[in-house]
């Protein structure tokens, strides 16, 4: 138990991968929902940090490191996304989106 | 000119009918009896130049199509098949001869021209793949004239008749595939010719898996019962160029595929599945005979009709000699023209009173006697009267198929009792009695037009009643072939005898034959 | 101390890169033209992006020479492959791309036309794309696939409609979603062979024997999670029609096509090792995966009135169907997934411009949806030669023969009976006897229908251009002769795909 | 056993924001949370020797990051409580649940095949900062320029979403009013 | 002589195709004259032919051309001219002559003139097409062909119901019979390899019993039809619906006899198989009490004769059944003259009586109907079996077959029937030309026919009377193809004894007749008096109520089951459940739809829930694999 491994690692990566599924799923607030997204990325990182570590190997960095441009990237494009719906409607709440069904 | 008379036959028509976009309304109609009018004569030529005593493939035309995988597109007739390309080529034409008044009749007719492509298309292919790209091609125009010019319910009708069929259809390319996997790991080379599958020789699992995917693929076509319920729906819609065309081409092309793929290409399964089929064919021809008896609508007891004969088509094809199999290849001719006529003389009268119930006549014999001449002459013709076409067909179909089992013979023969129950209540409901109905008295007899049409299919079918040899004679000798073919391909010991083996005494009663003329 | 790394300009095969800069060039080209000229008319940047997207297509063509001569190429430390997979993707992506830009030059205006950035982001997206497929480092499929995905994010709002927004929002959080998946599927095949790249992570798991098969597995869940999501996999595929409704016919026809290539290229190469590897637990979800997603996008397919998104529904039942090749896992199945696709992009492209050249700005009353199957009724009588031509791509994605579909089907399915998968092949066959209905009802609704009152046909073209419609003859010209093409094209691509070891 | 102690530490330091961040019913908080978060991860990078990414991390997420959404919270004015309809919380907590026992219990159990050969292995003597250095600029220079025009990529589309160019529909709008507006844009230049 | 051949064979066809171009225009009496001097020809023909024969000339065979050869089928279109064909023709050619001259005048005012000519000669060609044919096929075809026809004449009126319904049901009962030919013909073909009399019959002796017992019970089945016998007679008493030189061609003379024809035509067979003989031989002796006691007590004179008829078939079908094919034959003859006789007599009265059929309401009419009357009478006695009249010869020797024979039973029932014969000929005579005048009630004014109508029937009437004189010179003839069998009853005494005795009791029978029925006191019956109540006579009355349960238990059930597979089976069944399969595919994508709510959480969640899918096989997978030797020790352990 006090012996930090590689599984301890990857475990807490599991669970907060799990926290940010909470977050997608439960938030209607989309400016909130993209956190959780945040969330996801994040807690993977960790897990990469963690092998790249124990593996002795930088390949794990650097998909850390592409992961957190991507999530920036991400982030820039998806609150423009927000910034132009809310121009239109006022809002960010998923649940005024659904004019498309079926 | 011979070389490529296959490719003209098929291609010829939908050039035509590209042309014909550019034609004016108007004169429409003269370019597309013109046009299938030199289709006709073409077919004509290709009869008169083919050599009846040769038993195989003649006319063959062979082009490599997507050589990496076997697909070439290969035409060639043999007897088989070329009277029913010839049947083709001469419905449509008095289809368009008799066209009535109807609206897009432009459309109508190129739709016409492509639909005749691909019927002569489907009867020449030697390749499965070229088949069945005009197989389901077929379905496409169909679709359209009976969908754009039916009846009230034409847009269920259609696209039932074309699901269905296109769904059996699908099942039936799998098999293909199949079949030319198995080549494929016989030989090493991709095939889908034809000629080269007959020369396979599958173990009998296998041929029965594959019958049984051909066989859904034929079975909703031809229809059989209980794959049947879309053709009442079809002809009851259908415009009457539509019914005549279904019912005397593109029905057969099931029947007409059975004896091209099923039997040779499995002659051991077909004999597995002989009796089945044959319980299936008698329920057709009876069950559906009955049905027929209690409709109320003049079409679809001709409609109804059609799936009674086309039991007896079948049957006579799984009698698997040669007596069985000229029948049903007679019979699809013969039921080609009587039904195709049939379907006109529906035709004829709904144009003029715009119903088809029975009820809404009676007595019509009083005021359209001609009319009601060529129907009887065309009646008597469907219940198989002798010297009429039907007789023959139905005469050897049966005679065929007692060799092979006698009770089960003896069940189809019902279909004359039955047959004379529907049609002849049918015709004393419509012509016997006093014209009751006021719309009735003063209705014109048969027009100039309508005769185009009609009188030529009443003396092919006397003429072939009682002269059927010019017809029969080549079918009989590629169908010796394809029994010696099935004989000689078979490896269970029940096919091997209950197929005959032509090799002996064939010579014998031929030069007996000769000698008593 | 670190030592200098000294690095031989030859051995990193800097060729390898230039198909893929060549439109990143085109889309900086582009923007700075705007940054000195602003307002200059779309024609400019479309005759920029095809000519860009031209000399792509010639530098893959230059790439594919050298593949056939030396086989498949690695470059810049490993990180570019250039095999048949590559070539013939990016083919079918630079080429598609290039049936697609003219379709700006519509008669009408549009807002996203209007804007150079409009065809920069769509170069970027290229190029996107074109680094996701030649690569097997899941680094830079992931940097591809998140550049390309993110313009297209953007060219899907920029239509500039409140259901573009939608779905562009829609589509960007489920991609967002997806691409956790992704890493985490990555992370979890790093874990277990400390290597990101596909061909490393075989040969480690071959070389241990798959002894972590529940590790492999997690991981496999992630990355099929992932790229059913790209493929519009049910029930990952719920993103697709809104999506494609939300957008502009064209982009939607594009959408169904080019991205999708370029995640089957990378399922490719991430499932097929594992699939020949015989692990049951992939064959049977992707079977169910396949028959799930043919089956049930065919039924809702069937209940839809606006053509659009049967069309959507329609490919993504597509889409269900070409995955078989990557269960099947033959040479001839993968060869058959790139003959599909090429037939199906003419076809898909030729429904999706006519319905773009139908697009109206305004909907008059009794039209619910864009592209209502009301809408079409009774196009005969209006247009008829748009009608025909509508039928034609319509009985080719039903798969009548000769239609170009149809021998991309026969090949698929050939494959599937050749593998032995015959319940697959028939139910492949039955779900194209279900789909037949849908495009049929359009069929219908075209040619037995009488129109609409104050439909006089004019909607149908009235967007047309000389542009669009010379796509649409070529689409149509394409999708009638096919069977003259098939050869042809099956030669070379069995023989790329055979080269590069699938 | 110290770092079992920080590994624990930060791991319930982690999860509790995390958890704040996805539950709580105030933005604000949830941002804070999430800023928290992101930077207790950086710890486990520190942690793991990957001291370059840490400080990334920070950077971009806390500093970069957390400032657009703050800027974007603002913008959105949802710096109240937000309210959200929500459905069926058991399926939601359900799916999350079993997702996460199901990876763990896979991943509780050690690989068996751990002697893995490091394909690019740390150098010895040299920073982290410099391993990463020679790795990013030698075998993954190509993803890093994709990732350099992924950023351009996304540059453009936050300016095309965000500024002005969306608001007048040029779809819908007429000629004449298109052309009034780029004189007053001319105008604008101009002046 | 191949010549006259083909004169007889198309002269009615020529005639028939030539009347046909008329049958869309008015009445055309020199359609009637061309028609009938046709059929003349083919009459000068055929007797040329039969003293060529009786003269002892070669058999006339001719082949025309191949009907159908395919495998190893070859049937041709061949016709051989021999004994029995010839007298057959005839008896065709004859018979139909003269119904043609008279039809004449008796179609006088009929809007179909012409086309009843068509149809009649059409008859004749198929009759003689039938007759003729040297192979079972060309057989065939000539059945068909006097069905048809027989189905157009009967229906020749067909604006009533009641004809149309009749030719209708003559038609279908005939073809269950023809099916069972058709049967006979397949198995004929089977076994023997041809179809040709000649060969069929040459190999027959070397088959096996069983196989010749199902060709002879089918080829017999085929007969029944045509010559209407039990279960399959109840149409002839309803073909009377057509006119009556219709019935008198057809449904007396020729057609109905084409089973006896087919029977004696396949002698050779039927010699081989003598049980299937003594079933036709009891069948046709049951048939002729049978029909009998239905002429008892009808009150439709064309029906009474039709039983007579029915009943005559019977003794016919005796004597072929019993091995005395021209026994048989000859009676066929003698038969056709004084049936058709009888008929067309039938038909003057009927025209006098303005198509009244109830003899009861006619009476007396001796006085304006002389020649007609004198006819009838002569008919009847012939009939009857009076010496010396063409009808003694014949039918004696039946009686005197089977008891020759030893069938006692046949023979008493035989001699009952003709007891019954004699009392309902003359009943039937009694009733129409003696007693009193009771049309006047109904304001009636018969006439007598046409002279040129009676002079046509005289030659029948001649024939009646001497027939019987040809007996020596016809069975020297017919012997040279059929087995000669001589019956003579070794004991003089027995044969005067019986002769006599049969005399007398047909004379008993017949003055009973008069002394019921030719009175003044006879009375149009109205339903109540007591023999009217009687059981017999409603049972008789009403046929045995074979045509009621006809209707009740095959027309009804059929047509009610027709409706059922239709209605029920059809749309019901079969079509609902290929629309039901395509409904549930439809359905399930209409119910399932909602899953695209088109709300972006559901989509995420749908999402993860697949994730999440995925990963629990995954997991189960996983686990099953890591702990695979557990879980089997486990298993093991409990034994599986």
């Amino acid at each position: 138990m006090m012996e930090i491994g590689l599984n301890h690692y990857l475990i807490l990566s599991t669970i907060l991968f799990a926290i940010g599924l909470v977050g997608i799923m439960r938030r209607k607030n989309l400016l909130l929902l993209f956190f959780a997204t945040e969330i996801l990325l994040n807690s993977v990182n960790i897990a990469f940090a963690a092998i790249s570590h124990y593996y002795n190997d930088l390949t794990g960095q650097m998909f850390a490191f592409f992961v957190i441009a991507i999530a920036a990237s991400e982030v820039a494009v998806g609150l423009g996304l927000l910034i132009v719906w809310f121009k239109r409607h006022g809002n960010v709440d998923l649940d005024t989106m659904s004019s498309m069904r079926g | 000119m011979f070389d490529h008379i296959l490719s003209i036959l098929i291609f010829f028509p939908a050039l035509a009918g590209v042309f014909g976009f550019m034609i004016q309304k108007e004169s429409m109609r003269a370019y597309g009896i013109s046009v299938a009018f030199i289709e006709f004569i073409l077919s004509l030529w290709l009869w008169f130049a083919f050599d009846s005593n040769v038993s195989g493939m003649q006319f063959m035309e062979q082009m490599a199509l997507i050589p990496s995988f076997g697909i070439s597109y290969i035409l060639g007739v043999d007897g088989i098949s070329l009277f029913i390309i010839i049947l083709a080529s001469f419905f449509t034409m008095i289809g368009i001869a008799s066209l009535t008044e109807t609206p897009n009749e432009k459309n109508m007719i190129i739709t016409l021209l492509f639909l005749q492509m691909t019927m002569v298309g489907v009867f020449a292919a030697l390749d499965a793949i070229v088949f069945y790209v005009f197989w389901e091609l077929s379905l496409v125009p169909m679709l359209y004239i009976i969908g754009a010019w039916g009846g009230p319910l034409r847009v269920y009708a259609s696209v039932k008749f074309f699901l269905y069929t296109f769904m059996g259809s699908l099942v039936m390319l799998v098999g293909m595939l199949f079949m030319a996997y198995f080549f494929y790991q016989a030989t090493g080379v991709w095939s889908f010719a034809l000629l080269d599958w007959y020369r396979l020789i599958l173990p009998e699992s296998f041929q029965l898996w594959l019958f049984a995917a051909f066989f859904l693929g034929f079975a909703i076509k031809v229809p059989m019962f209980p794959f049947h319920t879309w053709l009442p729906y079809a002809h009851g819609q259908a415009p009457t160029i539509g019914s005549v065309i279904l019912a005397a081409i593109l029905l057969k092309m099931g029947t007409y595929a059975f004896i091209r793929f099923s039997l040779p290409l499995f002659p051991d399964a077909s004999v597995f599945f002989m009796y089945p089929i044959a319980i299936i064919a008698i329920i057709m021809i009876i069950y559906t005979a009955m049905v027929a008896y209690a409709q109320k609508d003049v079409k679809q007891v001709v409609a109804y009709s059609s799936i009674s004969h086309m039991g007896v088509i079948v049957l006579g094809t799984f009698a698997l000699n040669v007596e069985g199999i000229s029948g049903s290849i007679f019979l699809m001719i013969a039921h080609g023209v009587v039904s195709g006529a049939l379907f006109l003389l529906v035709g004829v009268i709904y144009d003029r009173r715009h119903t088809k119930m029975m009820d809404q006549f009676g007595g019509l014999a009083h005021v359209m006697p001609r009319y009601a001449t060529i129907f009887g002459v065309m009646l008597m013709a469907s219940v198989g009267m002798p010297l009429t076409i039907n007789f023959v067909g139905e005469f050897l179909s049966l005679l065929g198929f007692y060799e092979q089992s006698h009770i089960l013979t003896l069940l189809a023969g019902v279909a004359i009792v039955v047959g004379a129950i529907y049609m002849l209540a049918a015709y004393k409901k419509m012509f016997f009695g006093d014209v009751t109905i006021e719309e009735n008295k003063n209705l014109p007899d048969v027009n100039k037009r309508e005769l185009v049409a009609l009188i030529p299919l009443t003396i092919i079918t006397i003429w072939l009643g009682v002269y059927p040899k010019p017809v029969l004679e080549p079918i009989n000798n590629s169908v010796e072939a394809v029994v010696q073919l099935m004989h000689n391909k078979a490896t269970t010991e029940e096919a091997k005898t209950r197929i005959p083996d032509l090799t002996q005494g064939i010579e014998i009663t031929r030069t007996a034959m000769k000698e008593a003329h | 101390m670190l030592a200098p790394v000294n690095v031989s300009l030859e051995s990193l095969n800097l060729m390898t890169l230039a198909p893929m800069l060549i439109p990143i060039i085109g889309a900086l080209l582009i923007l700075v033209i705007d940054l000195f000229k602003s307002n200059l008319d779309k024609t400019l940047y479309v005759g920029i992006s095809l000519l860009f997207l031209f000399i792509d297509f010639i530098a893959i063509m230059d790439a594919s020479g050298v593949f056939v001569q030396d086989g498949t190429v690695m470059g810049v430390f490993d990180v570019m492959l250039i095999d048949g997979l590559a070539i013939l993707s990016q083919f079918i992506i630079v080429g598609v791309s290039m049936l697609f830009i003219p379709l700006a030059l519509t008669h009408k205006r549009f807002h996203e036309f209007s804007y150079p950035e409009f065809f920069a982001l769509f170069l970027f997206m290229i190029s996107g794309f074109q680094f996701m497929v030649a690569s097997d480092n899941l680094i830079l499929i992931f940097v591809g696939l998140e550049t390309a995905s993110l313009a297209l994010y953007t060219l899907i709002a920029m239509h500039n409609r409140d259901k573009s927004f939608e779905a562009a929002v829609k589509y960007f959080t489920m991609g967002a979603l997806a691409a956790g998946f992704y890493s985490f599927g990555a992370m979890v095949f790093y874990a277990l062979t400390g290597s990101v790249e596909i061909n490393q992570i075989a040969a480690v798991l071959e070389a241990n024997g798959y002894a972590d098969i529940a590790y492999v597995l997690v991981g496999v869940a992630f990355m099929l999670a992932s790229f059913a999501f790209k493929l519009s996999i049910v029930p990952f595929h719920t993103w697709t029609p809104d999506v494609y409704e939300g957008s502009s016919a064209a982009m939607a026809g594009y959408m169904s096509i080019v991205p999708k290539i370029a995640a089957f290229i990378v399922a490719m190469r991430i499932f097929e090792f594992l699939v020949h590897s015989g692990i049951v637990w992939l064959e049977v979800v992707l079977y169910v995966f396949v028959v799930v997603t043919m089956t049930a996008a065919n039924m809702w397919a069937l209940v839809q009135s606006d053509v659009k998104r049967m069309l959507a529904y329609s490919s993504i039942s597509h889409a269900g169907f070409v995955m078989a090749a990557i269960l099947i896992g033959t040479t001839q199945s993968n060869s058959a997934l790139f003959m599909y696709w090429i037939l199906f992009s003419f076809t898909n492209l030729g429904s999706f411009t006519m319905l773009w050249i139908s697009r109206q700005k305004h909907l008059p009353a009794y039209q619910r949806t864009d592209h209502s199957f009301d809408k079409f009724a009774g196009m005969i009588k209006t247009s008829p030669m748009a009608a025909i031509i509508m039928a034609l791509f319509m009985l080719s994605l039903a798969g009548i023969p000769p239609f170009a579909l149809f021998w991309g089907k026969l090949y698929m399915i050939s494959s599937a009976v050749t593998s032995g998968y015959t319940m697959l092949a028939l139910i492949m066959a039955l779900n194209s006897a279900i789909a037949g209905y849908y495009y049929v009802k359009l069929i219908v609704y075209m040619f037995m229908k009488e129109p609409v009152v104050g439909n006089d046909g004019h909607v149908y073209v009235t967007n047309a251009t000389l542009a669009l419609k010379s796509i649409i003859g070529f689409a149509a010209v394409g999708t009638i002769f096919a069977f003259l093409a098939v050869n042809p094209l099956l030669e070379f691509v069995t023989a790329f795909v055979y080269n590069s070891g699938y | 056993m110290f770092e079992a102690v920080a590994f624990y530490l930060f791991a319930f330091l982690t999860i509790s924001m995390f958890y704040i961040t996805v539950t709580t019913s105030q933005a604000l908080y949830a941002l804070t949370a999430l800023a928290a978060g992101m930077i207790f991860i950086s710890a486990f990078f520190f942690i793991l020797g990957a001291d370059f990414l840490g400080a990334v991390q920070i950077i971009v997420y806390t500093g970069a990051v957390m400032a657009i959404y703050a800027f974007g919270m603002m913008f959105f004015d949802s710096t109240r409580s937000v309210r959200e309809k929500q459905g069926n919380k058991y399926i939601i907590s359900g799916l999350a649940i079993l997702s996460a026992v199901l990876v763990v219990l896979i991943f509780a159990a050690p690989m068996i095949s751990t002697n893995m050969t490091a394909f690019y292995p740390s150098i010895e003597g040299a920073g982290n900062t410099q391993e990463v250095g020679m790795v990013l600029f030698t075998k993954y220079l190509i993803p890093f320029e994709v990732a350099a025009v992924m950023l351009l990529v996304a540059m453009i589309a936050g300016i095309v979403l965000a500024g002005k160019k969306m608001d007048l529909s040029l779809t819908l709008m007429n000629q004449a009013e298109i052309d009034e507006i780029k004189k007053e844009q001319d105008k604008k230049v101009l002046s | 002589m191949e010549k006259y051949l083909y004169i007889a064979l198309f002269a009615p066809l020529v005639s028939s195709l030539f009347s046909a171009l008329f049958t869309a225009t008015p009445k055309k009496q020199f359609v009637g004259i061309v028609a009938s001097l046709l059929i003349f020809a083919a009459f000068v023909s055929s007797s040329i032919l039969l003293t060529h024969i009786i003269g002892g000339g070669e058999v006339v065979h001719v082949e025309l051309m191949t009907w159908m050869a395919t495998g190893d089928l070859y049937i041709p279109f061949g016709f051989v001219v021999d004994q029995v064909s010839v007298t057959m023709m005839m008896v065709v050619t004859l018979v139909s002559t003269i119904v043609h001259v008279y039809s004449i005048g008796y179609m006088d005012h009929d809007k179909g003139f012409n086309r009843f000519f068509a149809w009649l000669s059409a008859f004749v060609f198929s009759m003689m097409v039938l007759v003729m044919s040297d192979n079972f096929a060309g057989l065939f075809i000539g059945w068909e062909g006097v069905g048809l026809c027989s189905w157009g004449l009967i229906g020749f009126w067909f604006h009533k119901e009641i004809a149309t319904w009749a030719a209708n049901e003559a038609f279908i009962m005939n073809r269950i019979a023809d099916l069972g030919m058709l049967i006979g013909l397949f198995l004929v073909y089977w076994n023997t390899g041809t179809l040709q009399y000649e060969g069929a019959f040459a190999a027959m002796p070397s088959l096996d019993p069983a196989t010749l017992t199902w060709i002879g019970i089918f080829l017999f089945i085929g007969a029944m039809g045509k010559s209407a016998q039990f279960p399959l007679h109840t149409w002839l008493a309803d073909a009377m619906e057509g006119p009556t030189p219709v019935s008198a061609l057809i449904h007396a003379a020729t057609m109905v006899t084409a089973g006896v024809y087919l029977v004696v035509r396949s002698n050779e067979l039927y010699d081989l198989i003598p049980h299937v003989g003594l079933f036709i031989a009891s069948l046709g002796a049951f048939v002729a009490m049978f029909a009998a006691s239905m002429a008892l007590v009808n009150r439709d004179m064309k029906r009474i004769i039709a039983y007579s008829t029915l009943s005559q078939l019977g003794y016919m079908f005796v004597a072929a059944g019993l091995g005395a094919y021209w026994v048989a034959l000859f009676h066929l003859m003698a038969h056709a003259f004084f049936k058709a006789l009888l008929f067309l007599g039938a038909g003057n009265v009927m025209h006098a009586m303005h198509d009244e059929l109830d003899p009861f309401k006619m009476g007396g009419l001796k006085k304006t109907m002389k020649w007609t009357f004198i006819m009838m009478t002569l008919a009847s006695v012939a009939l009857a079996g009076i010496y010396p009249l063409a009808g003694f010869f014949s039918k004696d020797l039946i009686l005197e077959v089977a008891f020759v024979e030893h069938h006692y039973i046949i023979y008493s029932v035989l001699l009952i029937t003709a007891g019954l014969t004699a009392f309902y000929s003359f009943r039937l005579i009694a009733l129409i030309f003696h007693g009193e005048e009771r049309y006047k009630l109904f304001g009636i004014h018969p006439h007598e026919a046409y002279k040129f109508m009676l002079v046509a029937m005289s030659p029948l009437l001649l024939l009646a009377i001497i027939a019987g004189s040809f007996k020596i010179s016809y069975f020297e003839m017919v012997t040279n193809v059929l087995p000669e069998l001589e019956y003579h009853i070794h004991h003089p005494v027995t044969f005067w004894i019986m002769v006599i005795g049969t005399q007398l009791f047909v004379i008993a029978a017949i003055a009973f007749a008069y002394k019921k029925y030719a009175n003044s006191s006879v009375k149009v019956p109205d339903g109540t008096s007591k023999m009217e109540n009687s059981i017999a006579y409603k049972i008789l009355k009403n046929q045995y109520y074979i045509p009621y349960a006809y209707e009740e238990y095959l027309v009804k059930p059929y047509r009610e089951i027709s409706d059922v597979f239709w209605k029920q089976v059809d749309l019901k069944i079969v079509d609902a459940t290929v629309d039901g399969i395509a409904g549930i595919i439809y359905s399930t994508g209409e119910k399932t739809r909602d899953m695209q709510s088109g709300n972006l959480s559901t989509m995420l969640k749908w999402m993860v829930a697949g994730t999440v899918g995925l990963l629990s096989l995954a997991v189960v997978f996983g686990l099953a694999v890591r702990y695979f030797d557990e879980i089997l020790a486990v298993l093991s352990g409990l034994g599986v």
